[in-house]
């Protein structure tokens, strides 16, 4: 059977929003890769704490850009710490839910905002190891549930 | 502007199916196996039809069982195939690795079941050769079963030779040939073909009805048992309406196959060569034999989904890899099996055509396309890779 | 006059299913897989359809699976359970005498294949007791199968409590309810039924479309394997337009069953009433657990054919014994299994109603019968016999 | 499928000729039997070596029915070597051919006329060891055909 979006999926689908390159970023993330048919690039532009700018490429399926679009909205203008305990559940409810092949989508999301504050973080000096350690660990775990697929 | 391409999955209805099938749903709506009037009706409407299918394939009407869908019949020709090759000590099955999943999966079924299985290769043009073939026939090779023309990259497999080898060496050839029908010649006899698989709904038949063709002689026995319908070969009441409607369609499209052939294969080349000009683009199969209508392209740096909606969102159906394996994460098994790598196949768009398609309709395909290639690469962090290596070609 | 009275054997279409249908052919024309526009149009009306479907059967919709045929339906049911069994070491099948062809031949195939079969008697009224069940059921026992109503003689088995029986004793039950299904009321969870067969033609569908329900929780795998249609259970592109005019159908004929259960079986009981005035007749089959249509008699002296035909002359479509085994020469096995001797079982007629017969059809059957019997009786050597030590009846 | 029955068939089988009984018959002949589901019984009048009137009463399918009437139409009127020699094939030519699971019925009608005829012979004193002997050995081989269907 077809999946279905819901018609925000397919609205931010069809206009993303953020899309595009910081060229002087303060943390940049990357994660998926072209082989699972997903990546995601994350450009943060953070200023007193604050995450003042936000764009993503994104390489993948309509749900890959949905999600990126939904998540950066979600964190533009908010401060480093609500960012960091953005949850890929918070980005599916956002977008009024994700067929559940997808939902992988939003976790790449999710890490991908998460691989670029631990860019900026790493950038200013700061070692965020419990940032880092979830990363990785989650990396471990999504390339888990991809092969289960 | 609506367009359908994407006629490798299913067709719309024709005129003369929906005639038949309404003809078949309002009149001859008795048991074929009815010994009254109704029964006889239904029971000469089905002859008839059996006669079309055998006639447009030059097969015996004997040779003609109705089943329930293409699938149905490969599942058929492989399970009886492989149970009649086992009586005989007789257990390896040659096929390939681009076949549909119908053959797939009762292979690999038939694999846990102790069967021996050889996938020959198909190389890049999706094609399988002859002398793989002759070196992988076995003593012990039950079966041959090698598609007509694949769903996917449209290649078309040289059914006659490999017929003529497989009966001189003695081991049955099925083909699924449910892209191939009502779209290429087939001649069961000149082609040495023993059993063959088709479907409906590729041709302008409704959806749920298929045919398999068994040569004459083969003992076969049912895959589907119960009543004595098909004499005794495949129970289950006949589905009279819409196996009246196939006999219709096929009659119509195989008697129409020279124009459809023409007309399609001229919109189909003036397609691949529009989207040839877009950078960093491959057709994929071969690119001479091929199904007339397919067009089959991977677009570097972009995913086929966000193509394919896109394009949807543009009045344009189209496909990525085969509509049965859309949803799935992994690429199509077929663009594995030519040699593209993941990150290529995942960027593939099949626009499949019929001889409903006109010109308006190409130029239409051929002006949506570059530009949603274009949109979704400027979005995408591995054409930005690949770009600061190459020229940007949208630069401007 | 025209009567068609063989609605066991098949039945006319309705307009509500031929609306449906019409609508799938000309407008759902895309592949319910398809990501598109015309692919999610699909999806949503094989969604509804199939929700239908469950609601007329108290299941949920991600129980029911579209199947090409009631015969599909019964070979997948009892495959799938003879196959998990056999991995658990369970290799004994419940059944009765009585079923059809599709559950009977498909259980002598699985003898053949080492499994042991139990056939419940079912005694002069066509009717399974439960204390047999009760004693036939074993620690290997992989599967019931008992059909919900029978399709020669319409007797009713008594389904919720064999249901209730099964799921005590932790046996799945399947149940053929191709005669009941849209004549009686089917609760799938109140009955205590795993698995289900229904056929759309018997109540008003097209032919070529059946449904398999299979209660969650049981891990069911496909019949037809290939692509991941029906949740990965059921491979081949779905039937759409059919499965749409069967959900049509079925719904049509599950919200008017008091009102046709009503009309039908008063029908049913002047017919039966006034057939039972010709000598040497009797009834088959219970008089009470019946289902609404089904009028089945022997004539003793008489060949059911002849019969039929000469009943086809008068415009009454009939049947002798079920449809599928005319044409053979052996009388059907159900007569033979509640115990008719060969010569009377030869001179069975079955006149099956249907919402669509009218009181003016019964009258005039009833004035046809008793003339055809008579006619037939003068010529008929068995009768002449019969005559040397009875009281001829048509003596004037 | 339904079995298809010639014009020819349905015509006598809707109007079958010679039925009845003849009460004071020369020969009286009864093959097939009612579990198998045909019966036929035959009746000869025989005059000066000629069969002057034949009956049948038949009880089976259409084309039990239809072969009787044919089969005594083929008959009457003609010398009894005439009838010694009416094969079944003649009677389904007759007829315009019967459908492959019904050419016994034909088959039973060349049986129920010899039997009938060897009645006669019998009655008559005649011993005819032929006749007999292809009658005991066409019942063997008819019995034999439908133990195969
Ligand atoms: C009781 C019963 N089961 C199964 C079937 C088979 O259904 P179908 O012919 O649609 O496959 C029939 C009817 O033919 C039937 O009456
Ligand atoms: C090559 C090939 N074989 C088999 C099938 C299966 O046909 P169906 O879906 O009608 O069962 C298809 C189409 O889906 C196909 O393209």
């Amino acid at each position: 059977m077809a999946m279905e979006y819901s018609d925000k999926v397919m609205e931010h689908f069809a206009h993303p929003h953020n899309v595009g390159v910081i060229e002087d970023a303060d943390g940049v993330g990357e994660v998926g890769n072209a082989k699972c048919g997903d990546i995601m690039k994350m450009y943060l532009k953070i200023r007193d704490g604050v995450i003042e700018d936000v764009k993503f490429q994104t390489f993948g399926c309509a749900s890959a850009i949905a999600t990126s679009s939904m998540a950066t909205d979600l964190i533009k203008g908010k401060p480093v710490e609500d960012a960091l305990k953005l949850t890929n559940q918070a980005v599916v409810e956002a977008l009024d839910g994700l067929p559940a092949v997808k939902v992988h989508c939003s976790v790449l999301a999710e890490q991908a905002i998460k691989a670029a504050l631990a860019d900026y973080y790493k950038r200013q000096g700061i070692e965020n190891e419990e940032l880092n350690a979830r990363l990785a660990q989650e990396a471990d775990h999504d390339h888990g549930v991809d092969e289960e697929e | 502007m609506f367009v359908y391409a994407d006629n490798a999955a299913t067709t719309a209805v024709s005129e003369a199916a929906i005639a038949a099938m309404n003809h078949g749903l309002r009149e001859v709506y008795g048991n074929p196996s009815s010994l009254h009037q109704k029964g006889r009706e239904a029971s000469a409407a089905l002859r008839k039809a059996r006669e079309t299918m055998a006639r447009n394939l030059n097969a015996k009407p004997e040779e003609i069982y109705f089943t329930g869908c293409g699938t149905e019949s490969d599942n058929w020709a492989l399970r009886y195939a492989a149970r009649a090759g086992a009586a005989k000590g007789k257990k390896h099955i040659i096929s390939t690795p681009i076949e549909h999943h119908a053959v797939l999966h009762t292979l690999e079924s038939l694999e846990k079941e102790g069967f021996e299985i050889t996938l020959l290769p198909v190389y890049e043009n999706g094609i399988v050769r002859l002398e793989d073939l002759e070196q992988a026939i076995r003593p012990d090779t039950a079966l041959v079963s090698v598609m007509y023309a694949n769903n996917e990259i449209g290649s078309i497999q040289p059914i006659s030779e490999i017929g003529a080898l497989c009966r001189e060496r003695g081991v049955w050839f099925h083909t699924d040939a449910v892209q191939a029908a009502g779209h290429l010649p087939i001649d069961v006899e000149a082609q040495h073909i023993d059993m063959l698989s088709l479907s409906g709904h590729k041709f302008h038949a409704p959806k749920g009805v298929g045919a398999f063709y068994c040569r004459k002689g083969i003992p076969l026995k049912p895959f589907i048992e119960g009543g004595a319908q098909e004499r005794g070969k495949r129970a289950g009441t006949e589905a009279l309406p819409s196996i009246m409607a196939m006999a219709a369609a096929f009659d119509d499209i195989c008697s129409h196959m020279a124009e459809n052939t023409a007309k399609v294969t001229a919109l189909r080349d003036k397609l691949i060569a529009g989207l040839s000009q877009i950078p960093f683009s491959r057709l994929t199969g071969d690119p001479v034999k091929r199904l007339p209508g397919m067009v089959s392209f991977c677009f570097e740096g972009i995913e086929g989904e966000s193509l394919l909606l896109r394009l949807d969102m543009a009045g344009i159906c189209a496909s990525s890899g085969s509509a049965c394996t859309s949803g799935s994460l992994d690429p199509s098994h077929v663009l594995l099996a030519i040699g593209l790598p993941h990150e290529i196949a995942h960027g593939s768009l099949r626009l499949s055509l019929s001889e409903y398609n006109t010109e308006e309709e190409i130029d239409y395909i051929l002006q949506q396309v570059p530009q949603v290639v274009r949109t979704l690469r400027e979005m995408s962090p591995v054409w930005a890779r690949m770009m600061e290596h190459s020229e940007n070609p949208y630069k401007d």
